[in-house]
């Protein structure tokens, strides 16, 4: 599976979670994929950390408004019946447990349900921005991520050793090889990418695993 | 009563090893043009609280680059490389804190509470040194209020007296910090008469603000 | 995504021994339509949390007279004198709350913090059976966060999907409230299409509200 | 002097202890008398505690607008430049100290600057409303009372009796017999109504008092 396969394959798996009406937060990159996915029919809220609701596709080019950025800086538009508020509301909204979905990457998920996203300590500390918030405060939790790091290894582990975005907040990780569901010291492979066999998706896991006996394959996108 | 300043005279008033809030999210409501102003009157040993330290060379980035910024609590700054490479260099100390976190706690400060319970953190490495308390089984950190000298904002629109309104995603910190300094500093596209804001409009009223510039152009 | 519905269908929402928010102070902002048809239930063993029961035989008043609440939490009862007798009474237990206590601590439910530090009421009787905490030779009390199964609510304009505006000082509590409890009901002046209301001067953004109902004048 | 002529001084006086530019709350009552002296030239804004700035004077018959109210639930207008904001706005700016000066009401005051203002057990039990928060909040408190109450007895007490509203807040209190600054312990008179002497003021303060080397007459208005 080409990687855009692998990305979308995710998104498109995360996008079926999502309930009508849910108000939802995305993070940057992968994430931002969900989106494109949301089945027709199903109303979806897009809240912005950096302070509004009704986040809509980026503008054509040439009609960026400076003042309407997502999260990551980058322009996007809002949609009708959206919202903007200062980011003390934004994070009253968020830790209050009014966003009822966030998706978000991954360096390192756990099977206690343990996040760690933010920094590798001695090379990379970009800082948390909202995501702690996020974690703690939407009502579910999603992980997007591929399933292991560009050198081979699992990004499911048997516990964390890069320092937490938040513990015990995870309820869902999708990967490019299945869906899983944390569940306190083992995940539960709930759905797997038909290209791999149950063994692979073990090897590749460091997390303990366990089977859903109502173990299927995963859609895969149009 | 605010008063109306060339952004040269504001600049002028933030003295070296001040604490200075700046509002905006990546460049995007931070007021830039008291941000370039600011850099040029040569200040050091800042204090900065922001959410982000912009990009390289753009809003609060200047600072950066500038060396004036010696202590920064902020929440992300990812974005601008070169705040990592002097924080790594140990010219620049970074204290990160959880944007909501940040945020509640400037708000904090502006609103004369003592502190407050938060759940975000728990369990990771800002709950370090922290006082935990737990209610109802459940373990929350006590975080503490952050003010600050000065504090630097922009909004869209001023009246005379210097009631703000703040546009679209660029409203962000800007009304929390504009609560939270001894001295806050507006840069606004417009001023209008006393009146002309609809009372139920105005976002932060006129008595919070000291001092208000006419920027030149909306800079995003 | 809020639903419209009558007065009638809002009001058989509520269930005997809720916990219900009203918003308003003395009657000014109170959902007074909403209140009138809560009375007609004949519901019962309501615990109100409000800044004040406005007067005698209106707004929360109604309530009062009706003998639906049993537990109030408010700031001030002194313009009502019913709630008065019936606290001596017995009928009626009465929390007192300082009122920026009492809207920080329903803001603090509605943002998911565990409580806050506040000097107001140190050396009171308010300060009975909380814990103290001294920070930099300042005391706070610690006070814990308020929530409710209800809240009922007043604005000027809704959308149809719920976005809120509120008008002058009818705005007061409604807002914070909105965020606080597990259904809010709202009575609003005007329904407008989804798209009329500028995303700057929504002031309740729509997924805070889950019922609307369209009062038929205002009750001041 | 007639009862209207007594609060007038006190109101009177209180009037000249603002400044320019300071944001003001006055208590019901007596303490809205202030608004009639404020000197030429000074520009107040006064705050209601139920959300805005920019109190004006009470709308001609006819004109009342039911959703601009003051905190005693009476008929208000709004003037130019006011600004209205939600509970929690209004007394994040209140414990904030962004109130400048306090004026309000007491049952009793005492030498320690403690206030009592919100009720008295048995009898009487409003609430305190806004007043803990303001008399704690406020950079200035001032307190303006009659000097005794109406069976003679003094509000300037030695300690307060009666449950406090705040304790050590009280900074002036302004009476129809003079003007007293707190100091731990004992009250200064710092100005006397000429209508009194030093012994009868004396006679009816309950708590310790001082005499200002610069003792001089209040202003009578005209």
């Amino acid at each position: 599976m080409a990687d855009r396969d692998r990305r979308n394959l995710i998104a498109y798996r995360i996008a079926q979670e999502l309930k009508d009406g849910d108000v939802v937060n995305l993070g940057i990159g992968l994430p931002t994929l969900v989106c494109a996915f949301i089945p027709p029919g199903i109303d979806i809220t897009l809240q912005s950390e950096n302070g509004f609701i009704g986040l809509g596709p980026p503008p054509a080019k040439g009609e960026e408004d400076p003042e309407i950025v997502n999260a990551g800086g980058q322009p996007v538009t809002i949609l009708p019946g959206g919202a903007f508020f200062d980011s003390a509301e934004s994070f009253a909204i968020i830790r209050g447990g009014h966003v009822d979905v966030t998706v978000l990457g991954a360096l390192e998920v756990d099977a206690y349900g343990n996040l760690a996203s933010w920094m590798v300590p001695g090379k990379m500390v970009p800082g948390m921005g909202g995501a702690m918030d996020l974690v703690v405060g939407a009502k579910k939790v999603i992980v997007a991520t591929l399933h292991t790091t560009r050198t081979g290894e699992s990004k499911l582990r048997r516990e964390c050793q890069l320092p937490l975005t938040a513990a015990n907040q995870v309820d869902l990780v999708v990967t490019d090889m299945g869906v899983f569901q944390v569940n306190n010291g083992s995940m539960i492979l709930l759905e797997k990418n038909p290209e791999f066999s149950v063994e692979q998706i073990r090897a590749a896991t460091e997390a303990p695993l366990e089977i859903s006996t109502q173990l299927k394959d995963m859609e895969i996108p149009a | 009563m605010a008063k109306i300043v060339s952004v040269k005279e504001a600049a002028a008033k933030i003295t070296s090893g001040s604490s200075v809030m700046i509002g905006g999210f990546m460049t995007c409501g931070t007021p830039v043009g008291l941000v370039r102003e600011l850099v040029k009157t040569g200040v050091g040993d800042l204090t900065v609280i922001a959410n982000d330290t912009g990009v390289q060379g753009d809003g609060i980035g200047m600072l950066i680059t500038a060396d004036a910024v010696t202590h920064l609590i902020a929440s992300h700054i990812g974005t601008n490389p070169e705040t990592g490479k002097k924080k790594i260099e140990g010219t620049i100390s970074v204290e990160l804190v959880p944007q909501g976190t940040l945020v509640e706690r400037i708000r904090c400060g502006g609103a004369g509470l003592g502190g407050f319970l938060t759940p975000t953190g728990v369990g990771t490495v800002v709950a370090e040194g922290k006082q935990h308390i737990t209610l109802d089984g459940q373990t929350y950190l006590l975080e503490e209020p952050l003010k600050a000298d000065f504090a630097l904002i922009k909004a869209w629109k001023a009246d005379r007296k210097g009631n703000l309104i703040y546009q679209k995603s660029a409203r962000n910190f800007n009304p929390i910090m504009a609560m939270a300094a001894e001295t806050v500093i507006v840069e606004v596209e417009e001023i209008v008469e006393v009146g002309e804001i609809d009372p139920d409009h105005v976002m932060t009223p006129h008595f919070f603000v000291d001092f208000i510039v006419k920027g030149g152009e909306i800079d995003g």
